[in-house]
């Protein structure tokens, strides 16, 4: 009871932290890159669980936040033009709402973060049964990003081009620009953080979740006990992709754009490396290693702008070789070092370095 | 209808690109399942080899150039391996992410050193020409391109079919354990499997040169096309290589014909997986007993 | 086994919330000072540019002219008695970046202005910001038009500056059959639209318009389809890097500027030695400004801004940087004060002497009347004016006064 | 034959032009305990491999109770009732043991209750920990086991399916003379109820706990038959001795 008690205080000291101390301690345009970056560690708690718990390295995220970014963006342009055409399709010569359009002119936001899930789940289908993993899967979902990117840019009239969606007027009958709403909008990204991590935390302890590491760990073994893989993983990859889609829906209101920037595989990658950098293997460390890193990249290029190139490349190749299992890694070494010392046994087996 | 008959030559000379600049990661990945993200910085260097040799070499800068980056590439990597990667054979994924770091630091050391604006490789004039091919033009610098591409994989078939360390560089390939306890020195021969890949990377950057610009950022134009196709064609398979760069070269040269250069991508990449579909290993497989 | 998962949350946690925290408290402070970046002795501005990232290369030197210009005004006693601080930031190539930035030094810095953006796509992430707050931005950069946000001076050429007299100049020079080439992005479909309807009205032919990804670099296929159409000349609004490649292919396959012209608008000084000389020497470009434009103006700015940056080449875009917070200053002196919508009224018919000539702010757009200019490439790598439109043309962002343009703008 | 539960009628495999398996014939019966010898490269992984899905059989036809195989993935295999351990054990060394059972018996659970968390121990894993004695590690990660240790948890692994058929891949190679000899108890503890085929190299090991032997060579079926007829067969001594007896040692 006590150890339960115990497993719980660090999640609720998060949550005083996030929920009570830093609106308090925070002026609103610092608690709005908070919110920003919450919005990443959301997306990263996806990879967290693809990736660390699934062993699939998903290059590839930045599709699923856009899908949910411009199925939040586009019910906010049809909202904010009240029945007439988004202002860029003015300037881009359409004359006729596109029918893609229609739909999120009304359930936009109900659509927007379930969007991406359809989609992971017919590319999973297709990819896990033929059994392409491994590197093969990361390369794949790399082009894929890449390909996204194109087809955004290139369809201007559909999708803004470069420039994307911005200048929203109306976010949910609020002004977007008003501190009053962008603190809703932090505890609501905070609140859906908060949730999606418990839930996430659920599945991994879940029968479920242990058939998941199994699969990352010995996939053709998993096949011999009655299993199919092809299943689990892209039923992980479907959940990973929701909840990269749900952060870009969240996204969209707290930073007010979604351009393909934003999408590409440069950020898609750069995802992955926060989330190595906190530690793959711990939601805990994906959480906090997207919040620190893009906090990290935010003040350090306010500082030294060409030098957060090689600070993130050689961050990236110190953990990489000497903490592989990132900052949570490091912590539970601590941990265990500690333990040992007081003579309580530590707990064996870290998880091996997954081989493909 | 000449311009049509034009674009397989260009199909050809776009394949042949790919060729060149996929040709050392069918090496690295294939044989070691190092996934190299900073290939695309070899490239660069070598791009910048060229450059550099322009003082000393002047507008032979870009044939003298060739050994000089194979060596210099092929050094960069020689290092990353011996510093980093030989402690992550085994974990394609993790070197993925590695390299990817040592990438941006490459990238931002070439910014440093020689400024962001792309800079100026001038092209010798016996490359500046071109010829009539029954209606149809070829530059000399893409005919160049594709002897280049040619003399590599030709270089390296000989190297890996006649030469003592090319058949112990393909036995590794084949079974690394069986390799070792028949006493290939597995670890040298690593080494020396990515000096050549990445050397082969500097040899692309100075060929790019010629129809590229030169800058800091070149290398993350061609890596994920290079990726492609390896991918396709399976790993460390070197006709595998050259059929799917020839075959998404020609892909490319016709769907950008008859579409544009936008959806031509989407169209390669849309054919890529659907090819994985037909066959997830990429054209040519190595076989293997174990259960990986 | 599972405890782990929670534990160095709390741990890490710990880290980047205190420092966010401490911060905080020092943004908190800064916050309540004197408002309108009208602080004590000093009058902050800010300047927010890509400094790193794809689009640094470009951005960078408007940074430096933009800072030259400061420094050149506070050499001459500052701002209504005040020293001018720049604060610059970082937009990282990243449009939610340069939104969030911009809300920065609004909110934080309190700046009484800012100087900033290249891309279409960081000013339309801006705007919104600028707009809400009440706040100026000044934006540098010759654009694809069709916008006039009542917080944004526009520097830089708007369409019928630039787009309209590079077509007026080859319908004078009688080439009448265009092709079309562009990167995937909003300033050259816009551009086309424009040249497209010009083309309509004058007489003139397109034979095609083809988009290349940004950062694409194998153009023998698009060489080929212009080689097929045969046209008089090409119309080029790729960005960056492809330029390299493109006149690089262009000329390995035999076109050169004699053959097949090829008028461009996005490169200018900067970008030519990248280019090549080889391959882009005798080609035409429109912008409203070169290296060599005449004018003691224009001598001591090219002057001042070598003598800070050796070998560097002075481009249209970073005149129109330093034109901006010269602009600016001469607003805020009439204006007697740093408030924007006071400084807003006195820029309005403002006029200057600049390295481009004389410069007036047209009230209604907010944008500036500027003189066309056609320039060839010289061997030595600069442009020489080869045309240009003698009067500074008024700014129309809507293209509203041209018959042609009816319906483009709707 | 209604009492064959395995039965495998002229199986050919080709790989890359080299024939593993040429017209394999063999029958297994209901609750036998057979084992399957051979020199290096006689085709008896190849054999498991191919009843198991693993590979695909060039000819032939392998039908499990009535149900043809050939063609049909893994894990449908497996579901049918058909369960194997490999060479070289693979058990999932982040989970612990009672964690590996508990994965092996599950498959039949719906996807709802696989969301749940475990909570103690069902009787079928609590049975199979029994069977492997490996009680006293219940709650340790599988990645501290030793060797044989391993072996057993694939083996409780196996038994936790349930299957109808077991396949063991030599179970004993690698194994010290103590856990040889409490894995021959485990294996006939388990053929008491179950159908097992064993591939094993390990001659004493064969003598001491085979009844029926299928002595594999070349891709085909040399000698069936019980432990002595076998041994004494000319043809078999020849196969072994003149290149194997080394490796049979």
């Amino acid at each position: 009871m006590s150890a339960r008690l115990r497993g719980h205080a660090p999640f609720a000291a998060v949550a005083v932290l996030l929920l009570v101390v830093a609106p308090l301690a925070l002026p609103a345009f610092r608690l709005d890159e908070l919110a920003k970056y919450l919005c990443f560690a959301i997306a990263a708690l996806g990879i967290g669980l693809a990736w660390g718990q699934g062993g699939m390295l998903t290059l590839g995220q930045g599709v699923f936040f856009g899908l949910g970014g411009y199925a939040t963006a586009m019910y906010l342009k049809l909202h904010d033009a009240g029945g007439d055409l988004p202002d860029f399709m003015v300037w881009s010569g359409v004359e006729e709402l596109p029918a893609l359009w229609r739909p999120f002119g009304a359930a936009g936001f109900a659509l927007a973060a379930v969007v991406a899930v359809p989609v992971a789940v017919v590319l999973g289908a297709l990819v896990f049964r033929q059994r392409v993993r491994g590197a093969y899967f990361a390369i794949l979902t790399q082009a894929l990003a890449a390909a996204f990117v194109i087809l955004l840019v290139g369809q201007q009239g559909l999708t803004g081009g470069t420039n994307g969606l911005t200048n929203f007027y109306d976010v949910f009958g609020r002004d977007p620009e008003a501190e009053g709403t962008q603190r809703t909008l932090y505890f609501v990204t905070a609140g859906v953080l908060g949730a999606l991590y418990l839930g996430a935390r659920q599945l991994v302890r879940s029968r479920f979740g242990r058939l998941l590491v199994a699969v990352r760990d010995g996939e053709d073994r998993v096949r011999f006990l009655g299993y199919n893989p092809a299943t689990v993983k892209t039923v992980t990859f479907a959940v990973s992709a929701g909840m990269a889609g749900l952060a870009g829906a969240l996204f969209v209101p707290v930073v007010g754009i979604i351009s393909p920037s934003l999408l590409g595989v440069v950020p898609s990658l750069e995802l992955v490396v926060a989330v190595a950098v906190g530690g793959r293997y711990a939601l805990a460390g994906a959480v906090l290693g997207a919040i620190v890193m893009n906090y990290a990249k935010t003040s350090f290029s306010e500082q030294w702008a060409g030098g957060w190139l090689y600070l993130e490349g050689a961050l990236f190749v110190l953990v990489m070789t000497l903490a592989p299992r990132g900052a949570a890694g490091l912590y539970e070494q601590a941990r265990d070092a500690l333990a040992r010392r007081r003579g309580t046994p530590a707990p064996a087996a870290r998880p091996r370095e997954a081989a493909t | 209808m000449t311009s049509l008959l034009n674009q397989l030559p260009i199909g050809l000379s776009i394949g042949a690109v790919l060729l060149l600049t996929a040709l050392g990661l069918t090496f690295t990945f294939g044989q070691m399942g190092v996934v190299n993200m900073a290939h695309g910085e070899f490239l660069m260097a070598g791009a910048y080899t060229a450059y550099l040799l322009q003082d000393w070499a002047g507008a032979q800068a870009v044939p003298v150039a060739l050994p000089v980056a194979f060596l210099v590439a092929g050094a960069l990597g020689w290092v990353l391996e011996r510093t980093a990667i030989r402690h992550f054979y085994g974990r394609p994924l993790d070197t993925l992410l590695l390299t990817w770091g040592v990438s941006l630091i490459l990238q931002q050391a070439a910014r440093d050193l020689f400024g962001a604006p792309n800079v100026q490789v001038v092209a010798p004039s016996w490359l500046t020409g071109r010829v009539g091919l029954s209606g149809a033009t070829l530059p000399h610098a893409r005919l160049f391109i594709m002897a280049l591409a040619v003399a590599c994989v030709v270089g390296i078939w000989a190297y890996l079919g006649r030469s003592r360390q090319g058949r112990r560089m393909r036995a590794v390939m084949q079974n690394r354990e069986l390799a070792a306890v028949s006493g290939v020195a597995t670890g040298r021969v690593d080494q020396l499997t990515f000096f050549i890949g990445s050397g082969l990377a500097g040899v692309a950057g100075v060929a790019l040169t010629l129809v590229g610009p030169v800058g800091p950022s070149i290398g993350t134009y061609y890596i994920v096309d290079a990726f492609l196709v390896v991918v396709a064609g399976g790993l460390g398979q070197l006709r595998g290589a050259v059929i799917a760069a020839l075959a998404l070269g020609m892909l490319n040269s016709f769907a950008e014909f008859w579409t544009d250069a936008s959806l031509a991508k989407v169209v390669v990449f849309a054919v890529v997986v659907a090819f994985l579909q037909v066959r997830p290993q990429g054209l040519f497989v190595l076989r293997s007993r174990a259960l990986t | 086994m599972r405890k782990p998962f929670l534990r160095p949350l709390a741990a890490a946690a710990l880290l980047p919330a205190a420092l966010l925290t401490a911060c905080g408290g020092q943004d908190g402070g800064n916050a309540s000072a004197g408002a309108g970046g009208n602080d004590g002795n000093t009058i902050k501005v800010g300047i927010l540019h890509s400094l790193s990232g794809t689009m640094a290369i470009s951005e960078v030197t408007v940074k430096n002219s933009e800072s030259l210009a400061t420094d050149e005004i506070n050499a001459r006693g500052g701002l209504l008695g005040k020293r001018l601080q720049p604060i610059v930031e970082d937009g990282a190539s990243d449009w939610p970046t340069f939104a969030q930035k911009a809300q920065k030094l609004i909110r934080k810095d309190r700046v009484a202005t800012v100087f900033g953006g290249w891309t279409s796509a960081s000013r339309k992430a801006m705007l919104p910001v600028f707009e809400r707050n009440k706040a100026l931005l000044w934006y540098p950069v010759q654009y694809e038009g069709l916008e006039s946000s009542p917080y944004i001076f526009y520097t830089g050429a708007t369409t019928n500056q630039q787009i309209v007299p590079g077509l007026d100049y080859l319908k004078e020079k009688d080439k009448k059959r265009i092709y079309l080439v562009g990167s995937d992005y909003v300033f050259p479909r816009t551009a086309n639209k424009i040249i497209k309807a010009y083309a309509q009205a004058n007489g003139m032919q397109i034979l095609g318009e083809e988009y290349t990804p940004l950062g694409h670099t194998e153009y023998s296929t698009l060489v080929n389809k212009i080689g097929e159409a045969k046209p008089d000349a090409v119309f080029n609004t790729l960005n960056g890097d492809s330029n390299v490649a493109f006149f690089k292919q262009l000329r390995s396959a035999g076109f050169d500027a004699g053959r097949l012209p090829v008028m461009s608008v996005s490169v200018a000084e900067e970008e030519v030695k990248g280019i090549g000389v080889q391959n882009i020497a005798g080609h035409p470009v429109a912008w409203n400004y070169y290296q060599t434009t005449g004018g003691r103006a224009n001598e001591a700015f090219v002057r001042a801004f070598q003598a800070r940056h050796r070998g560097a080449v002075t481009s249209d875009p970073m005149e129109a940087g330093y034109n901006a917070v010269h602009l600016w200053a001469e607003a805020v002196r009439r204006a007697g004060t740093t408030d924007v919508e006071a400084v807003k009224k006195a820029a309005a018919g403002l006029s200057l002497d600049l390295p481009e000539g004389r410069v007036t702010i047209d009230g209604a757009t907010q944008h500036v009347h500027k003189t066309a200019r056609i320039g060839v490439v010289q061997p030595d790598g600069l442009i020489k004016e080869v045309w240009s439109s003698r009067e500074p043309i008024r700014p129309d962002p809507y293209l509203r006064s041209y018959p042609w343009a009816a319906g483009l703008s709707s | 034959m209604s009492d064959a539960l395995l039965e495998i009628r002229g199986l050919k495999v080709v790989f890359d032009g080299f024939t593993a398996l040429d017209g394999v014939d063999l029958t297994v019966g209901q609750g036998e305990l057979r084992f399957l010898i051979g020199p290096n490269g006689a085709g008896k992984t190849t054999l498991i491999d191919v009843v198991t899905g693993l590979t695909r059989p060039a000819e032939g036809s392998v039908r499990f109770a009535g149900t043809e195989l050939t063609g049909r993935r893994e894990h449908r295999i497996v579901r049918l009732g058909i369960g194997r351990t490999f060479q070289t054990s693979v058990v999932f060394e982040e989970l612990t043991v009672v964690e590996n059972l508990d994965l092996a018996a599950g498959f039949r659970r719906p996807l709802p209750a696989l969301l749940r968390q475990r909570r103690g121990m069902s009787d079928q894993v609590a049975a199979a920990l029994d069977t492997i004695g490996l009680g006293d590690l219940a709650d340790r990660p599988a990645g501290v086991l030793s060797h044989g240790q391993r072996q057993w948890l694939e083996i409780g692994m196996l038994v936790a399916q349930r299957p109808r058929l077991l396949l063991l891949d030599e179970p004993v190679a690698g194994m010290s003379g103590d856990e040889r000899d409490r894995t021959g108890e485990l294996l006939t503890e388990i053929a008491r109820d179950h159908t097992v085929v064993v591939v094993e190299h390990d001659m004493e090991f064969l003598r001491r706990y085979a009844s029926q032997v299928t002595v594999l060579h070349e891709g085909r079926v040399l000698v069936e038959g019980d432990v002595a007829t076998v041994q004494d067969d000319p043809r078999v001594q020849e196969v072994y001795l003149g290149r194997g007896r080394e490796e049979a040692a």
